[in-house]
C-alpha cells in the first residue's frame, strides 16, 4: 500500500505529541508534580498512532493502564490530559479519574482502565452497538501480551468472533508484564497464535515501524467495517522506561543490551529517517514539528497548572446520573 | 385494565413493552433466544423481536456484562442476564469495577444506561452456588442500583423502571416468586427506584423485609394479628437506593422494629437497616431492631437442612414477638 | 496399543456402572424422589471411563455440573452417591452437597462444581502439588464445550502450560450448552483449536469410543507423568437425555434425527458388540454384569432411602474447620 | 528478642519462617519471585527459598486463587497473592463460591489451609480501582476469615496464624502502613484469629476501627483527651470472624460508640457492627452508635478529593465528640 505523503506525516506527528506528552509527564512525575501511578507508552508509539490513523472519532478504543498514549493517537488534547494527570478539575474526567482512567467520550476513548484486561470485553460492547446500528464504526481494543492471560480477555475474543462484532484486537507485545517474563508466563512465543482459537484471523507486525502497524490496522478495519467480523494484531515492541514511573529503579529484570537494542530501534526517529531517505520530509521539516508541538506541552503544562483543582464539597456529583433524593439517603 | 399476570410474565410484558418502544432496548444472555431463558423470563421475545435484539451469548459472563457496558456508553440501552445471581461472582469485576464506576472516574461524561436481571435465593434444594442472596455486596457498590420485587405488580413496575432507568440497575428476581400470581395492569407503568412500599399498616412494630422474605413478613402479620399484635410491614422494594426514610417514619410511629432476609445475617443488608434506624430513631426506640436472617454458612442442599436454614414464618413471628416483648418507655 | 481383556472388562464395567446409576437418578427424579437439579451423564460414558481408567486413587479429577459420571468412573460407590443424591446423612457430602457437589477425597474427586469452568483452576492447583510434592499423580479437568467459552477455563490452561504442571483437560464436546448449540456460541468447530494458544498438544477423539479415549489419556497422563506438561483432549460426544432432568421437555434445540443418529453410537453397545465380535466376552458376560450391578444400584437405593436425614439442628457443622468460639459470634 | 521492623518486613518475617518451618508452604502471585512483589512483601525469598517454592504466575487472578484451592485441597498450605484488593474482584468466585464453600459443599470432608494475601485501601491517588476498602464483602461470605494488622506487631502475628489456620483466610495489608515502624519479636508467635485488641482503655466513650483508621482513631483519642474525653480503642483485627464480645463489653462500660473504617458507609462493616451493639448492649447505649466512614462514592483520584473523601481524625473528633454530647441516662 502506497501511503500518501499527508498519512505519512499524520503518523509521525502522532508519534511525536505521543512522545512530547509523556516525556513531559515523565519529568512533571520525577518532580513529584503528578499524584499518583504513571504508565508510560515511550517506546511503543508506533502502535497507537498506526491504529488511530485509520479510525475516526465515531470509531471507539480501549485502553489499558497504559493509556495516554492511546487517547493521544486518538486524538486527545494536551490541556485536558495534561490537567488531569494533575488532579485538576478542567482535566478530561474533572480529577476524579487520574492517569489509569484518563478518557475522552467525545473522541471515542472509552477510558484507560486499571484492570488488566477488562477493556476487551467492553470494546466488544460497542463492536456490539456499532453493528446494532450499523453505523459503520469499529471498535478497537488494546492490550498487553501479559493482559492475554487473563480470563476477560478470552471471553472478549470469542464472544466478538461468536457475534462476528466489528472489533480489532490489538495486542502490544513488549514483551514483560510489569517486571516479569512474557516467557515466563506463557508456554508460547507470538501471543498471535491465540487467534485460531477464536476463529479469526491474527498477524504479527513490527510494533516499531509505524507503516507496518497502520496498513494491518487498515486491512482490519476495512475488514470489520465490510462485516466479516474481528482481527487480531500483534504488534511487537517494547517499552522504554519502567512499567510505571520512568527510572528502572536499578531493577535488572531487563538487561541494558535489550534496552538499547530497542532504544536503536526508535519508532519515531527510525521513521523520520525513512522520510528523509525518501525524500518525503527534512530534517527541517521535523525539527519544526517538534518545536511547535514542544510549544504546545508547554502551554497545556502551564493550562494544567493554573486550573483549578476540583471541588471537595463535589465529591459525590457524577456517582449517579440525575441523583434522586433517596439516593441522597444512601450518602 | 388489569389482569392476572405471574411474576415471570410481568417482568417479560416489561421487557417487551420497553423494547417495542424503544430500539436502543436489547436483551443478551445465555439460553435467553429460542429457549426464552431457564426461568423462561425472555419468553418470546426472539420470536417477536428477531436475533438482532434478542441475543444468545457464549457463556462468559464478563464479556456478557462488558458487552452491556460497552454498549450503554455508546448510546443503548441494554438488558444483560446472569441466569443465577451465584454467577454474579464471575462477573464481578465488570459489575464493581466497570459498569459502577465508569461514570465516575469518566468525571460525569459517560451514561450507562444498563440493567443486569439475575434469578436469586433459596429454596429450591440448588445448593450452595445457585441459592445465595447476595444483595448486600451490590448493595455497598457506590454507582449501581439494585432492585428486588416481591409480586408481579411491583415486578413490572420496578423492571420498567430499571429500563428506562439512565444508570446500572440490578433486577434481582426471586426465583421462589417466579410464579407468583397477581392484578398488573396492561399498559406500561413505573415504579420509582427508591421508593418503598407500605405493605400493611399497624400501630406495634415496623417489620422491613424484601424479595420472598416481605410476603412471609405479611403472613406471620396476620398470625400476629389474631393476637392483637398490629404489624407494619415495610417493602423497601429498591435496594440501593434505600428510601431510609420511609423506614425510620414508620420506626418513630411503632417504635420497634425487626427486618427480615433471606441472605446470612453477618454483614447483610439488614445491618445497615438496623444502623439506619438506630442512628436516626435512636430514642424512638423501645426494643434493640431485630435481625431475622440465615445463619453463617453456605446453602445446604438438602431440604430438610434448607428449610431449617431459610427463615421460615415461625422465626418471624418469634422475632417479632421478642420485639414487642420488651416493655416500652 | 493392544489393550489386555481385564482392561477392556475394567472399561466397560465403568460405564455401565456409570449408565446404571444415571438411569436410576433419572427414574427416581421423574417419581420426585430427588430434590435439586439432576444433570444426567448418559451417552457420555466413554469418556470419563476411558478417561479415569488410567488414574489411581491418587491421581485427582475436577468434574461440573454433570458430576455423577466423573465420580462413578473415579470409583465411586453407589449407597454414599445414591444417597447424597437424596440429601441422606450418610451420603458422601452429608447432605449438604447434592447432585451439582458430590465429591469424594478418598477417590480424588475434588467435586461436582455449580459454576461452568470453575473446576478447571482448582485442577491446577491439584497438579501444581503434585509437581510441588514430586509425587507422579496427575490430575484431571473435566469440562464442556461450552465452559470453554469461560475465562476460568483458558486462565488455568495457560497456567497449567506456563508451569509445565502434570494436567490433563478433557473437553466433553456434546455440542450444547444446556439449550444452545455450540456453533452458536463460537466460530470454531473443535475445541481443541485453542490448545496451541497455551502451547500444549491437543487431540480430538471419538468420544462415543471407549477405547479411543483410553488410548489418548493413557499418552496425555505419561506424557504429564513424564514432566512434560498438560494436553488436551477433546472428545466428541452427546448426551442423550435434556441438559436437566431426563425428558427435553418437548424442546425443539435437538432434532430427533440428531439424537436417534447419536444414540446409534451408544458408547456401551457398541462397545459390546467390538469385545463379543472379538470374542473377548459373550452376551452372556455382559448379561451377568448388567444384573450384578442392576443388584448393587437396587441395593444403594435401598440404603439411601433407609438413610436417615441430616439433623438440621447441624447446619452450622462444616462451615469451618476447628470452630472457635469467636466464630460462633459470626451466626 | 524484639527490635524495630516495618510492617511489610513484619509480612515478609513471618512468611520466611514459615516456609523455613514447613515445607508444605509456598508462595504463588504476580512479580513476588525475582521483584519479591510490588509491595515487596516478598522481598528475597525466591533467592532463599527458590522458585519451586516462591511462584511468579501469569496475570490470572482465577487461576491464581484456583491454584491455591486445589493446591490447599491437596494437602499444601498456600500463600496466594492479589495484588490490589480490588482485584479480588476478578477472581470472586473462586473466593466466595469455591474456597469459602469447598469444605461445607463436600461435607466437611475438605480442609483449605489457604492464605489469600493483598494490598486495600487508599490515600495514595491510586483511584478507583486501586484504593478500596472491600472488606464487607468477604465477610459476609460463610466460610472465609478475614484479617487487617493495623501495626507490625500485630501483622507478624496475625500472618503467622494465617499461614497456620485451616480455613481460607484473607490477609488485607493496608498500603499506606507498610513503612509504618514497630517493634516486632524475632521468634515466630501467633495472633489468635477472632481476638480483637483494646489499644486505648477509656472510660466515655468505645471506638472501633480497623487498619490505618485505627492509629488514626488513636491520635483522635489522644486530642480528645485534652479535653478530658477519655476514649477508649478497639482494633477487631481479624474482621471475620469479629471479636463482638469484647466490643460488646467495652460498650457496657462506655455506654458510646463510634466505628471508624476507610469503606464506604453504607453497607459497610461498620452497620454489621452497629447492628450487633444495639442488638446486645440496647439498654446501656447512651447515644446511638455512630458510623465514620467513606461517603457513597468510589475513590477519587485527585489528592484534594482523596483526602476529603477519606475519613480524618478531624471527622473521627467530630463523631465521638457528637456521640459524647447527648446527655447520658
Ligand atoms: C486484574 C489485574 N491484575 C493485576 C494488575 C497489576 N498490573 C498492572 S499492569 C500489569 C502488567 C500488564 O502487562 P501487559 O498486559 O503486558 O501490559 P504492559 O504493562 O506491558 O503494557 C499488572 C500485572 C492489574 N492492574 N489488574
Ligand atoms: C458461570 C456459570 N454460568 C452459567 C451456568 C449455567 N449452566 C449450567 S450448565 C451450563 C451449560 C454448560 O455447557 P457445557 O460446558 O458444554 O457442559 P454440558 O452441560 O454440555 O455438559 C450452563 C450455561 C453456570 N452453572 N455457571
Ligand atoms: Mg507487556
Ligand atoms: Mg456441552
Amino acid at each position: 500500500m502506497e501511503l500518501s505523503t499527508d498519512v505519512q506525516m499524520d503518523l509521525h506527528r502522532r508519534m511525536v505529541r505521543i512522545r512530547l506528552f509523556e516525556e513531559a509527564a515523565g519529568r512533571l512525575a520525577e518532580a513529584a508534580k503528578l499524584p499518583g501511578f504513571l504508565h508510560l507508552y515511550v517506546g511503543q508509539e508506533a502502535v497507537a498512532s498506526g491504529v488511530c490513523a485509520t479510525l475516526s472519532d465515531d470509531d471507539q478504543i480501549t485502553s489499558t493502564h497504559r493509556g495516554h498514549g492511546h487517547l493521544v493517537a486518538k486524538g486527545g488534547q494536551f490541556n485536558e490530559m495534561m490537567a488531569e494527570l494533575m488532579g485538576k478539575a478542567t482535566g478530561y474526567c474533572k480529577g476524579r479519574g487520574g492517569s489509569m482512567h484518563i478518557s475522552n467520550l467525545d473522541v471515542g476513548m472509552l477510558g484507560a482502565n486499571g484492570i488488566v484486561g477488562a477493556g476487551a470485553p467492553i470494546a466488544v460492547g460497542a463492536g456490539f452497538a456499532n453493528k446494532y446500528s450499523d453505523n459503520g464504526n469499529v471498535a478497537a481494543a488494546f492490550f498487553g501480551d501479559g493482559s492475554t492471560n487473563i480470563g476477560a480477555f478470552h471471553e472478549a475474543a470469542n464472544m466478538a468472533c461468536a457475534l462476528k462484532l466489528p472489533v480489532l484486537f490489538i495486542c502490544e507485545n513488549n514483551e514483560y508484564g510489569e517486571f516479569t517474563a512474557r516467557r515466563d508466563t506463557m508456554a508460547i512465543t507470538d501471543i498471535v497464535d491465540r487467534a485460531a482459537g477464536y476463529g479469526m484471523p491474527g498477524v504479527i507486525v513490527d510494533g516499531m515501524d509505524v507503516v507496518a502497524v497502520h496498513e494491518a490496522a487498515v486491512e482490519a478495519a476495512a475488514r470489520a467495517r465490510r462485516g466479516e467480523g474481528p482481527s487480531l494484531i500483534e504488534a511487537k515492541t517494547y517499552r522504554f522506561y519502567n512499567h510505571h514511573g520512568v527510572q528502572n529503579l536499578g531493577l535488572k529484570y531487563r538487561t541494558d543490551d535489550e534496552v538499547a537494542v530497542w532504544k536503536e530501534r526508535d519508532p519515531i526517529f527510525t521513521f523520520e529517517h525513512r522520510l528523509i531517505e525518501a525524500g518525503t520530509a527534512s530534517r527541517a521539516d521535523f525539527d519544526a514539528i517538534w518545536a511547535e508541538l514542544r510549544d504546545d506541552i508547554e502551554t497545556a503544562i502551564q493550562f494544567a497548572e493554573d486550573s483549578p483543582l476540583p471541588d471537595p464539597a463535589a465529591v459525590l456529583a457524577d456517582v449517579y446520573t440525575l441523583m434522586t433524593p433517596a439516593e441522597g439517603a444512601s450518602v | 385494565m388489569t389482569r392476572k399476570l405471574t411474576y415471570v410474565q410481568a417482568f417479560n410484558e416489561a421487557v417487551r413493552q420497553e423494547m417495542a418502544a424503544n430500539d436502543d432496548v436489547f436483551c443478551a444472555g445465555e439460553d435467553i433466544g429460542a429457549f426464552g431463558g431457564v426461568f423462561q423470563s425472555y419468553a418470546g421475545l426472539q420470536a417477536e423481536f428477531g436475533k438482532r435484539r434478542v441475543v444468545d451469548t457464549p457463556i462468559s459472563e464478563q464479556a456478557i456484562i462488558g458487552l452491556g457496558v460497552g454498549a450503554a456508553v455508546t448510546g443503548l440501552r441494554p438488558i444483560v442476564d446472569i441466569m443465577f445471581m451465584d454467577f454474579i461472582c464471575v462477573a464481578f469485576d465488570q459489575i464493581v469495577n466497570q459498569a459502577a464506576k465508569l461514570k465516575y472516574m469518566f468525571g460525569g461524561a459517560a451514561t450507562i444506561p444498563l440493567t443486569i436481571t439475575t434469578g436469586g435465593g433459596g429454596g429450591l434444594s440448588a445448593a450452595a452456588q445457585h441459592s445465595q442472596s447476595l444483595e448486600a455486596l451490590l448493595c455497598h457498590i457506590p454507582g449501581l442500583k439494585v432492585v428486588h420485587p416481591s409480586n408481579p405488580y411491583d415486578m413490572k413496575g420496578l423492571m420498567t423502571a430499571c429500563i428506562r432507568e439512565n444508570n446500572p440497575t440490578i433486577m434481582i428476581k426471586h426465583k421462589r416468586l417466579l410464579g407468583m400470581s397477581g392484578e398488573v395492569p396492561e399498559e406500561p407503568y413505573e415504579i420509582p427506584l427508591g421508593t418503598a412500599n407500605v405493605l400493611r399498616v399497624g400501630k406495634d412494630v415496623t417489620v422491613i423485609g424484601w424479595g420472598r422474605m416481605v410476603n412471609e413478613a405479611l403472613t406471620a402479620a396476620e398470625l400476629l394479628a389474631a393476637d392483637g399484635i398490629d404489624v407494619e410491614v415495610i417493602d423497601p422494594r429498591t435496594l440501593q437506593p434505600l428510601d431510609s426514610a420511609t423506614i425510620i417514619e414508620s420506626v418513630k410511629k411503632t417504635n420497634r422494629a425487626v427486618i427480615v432476609h433471606e441472605a446470612v445475617r453477618f454483614g447483610g443488608l439488614g445491618a445497615e437497616v438496623a444502623a439506619q434506624i438506630q442512628e436516626e430513631a435512636f430514642d424512638y426506640l423501645d426494643a434493640p431492631v431485630g435481625r431475622i436472617a440465615a445463619p453463617f454458612s453456605p446453602v445446604p442442599f438438602s431440604p430438610v437442612l434448607e428449610a431449617h436454614y431459610l427463615p421460615s414464618v415461625d422465626d418471624i413471628v418469634a422475632g417479632i414477638r421478642a420485639a414487642v416483648a420488651r416493655p416500652g418507655a
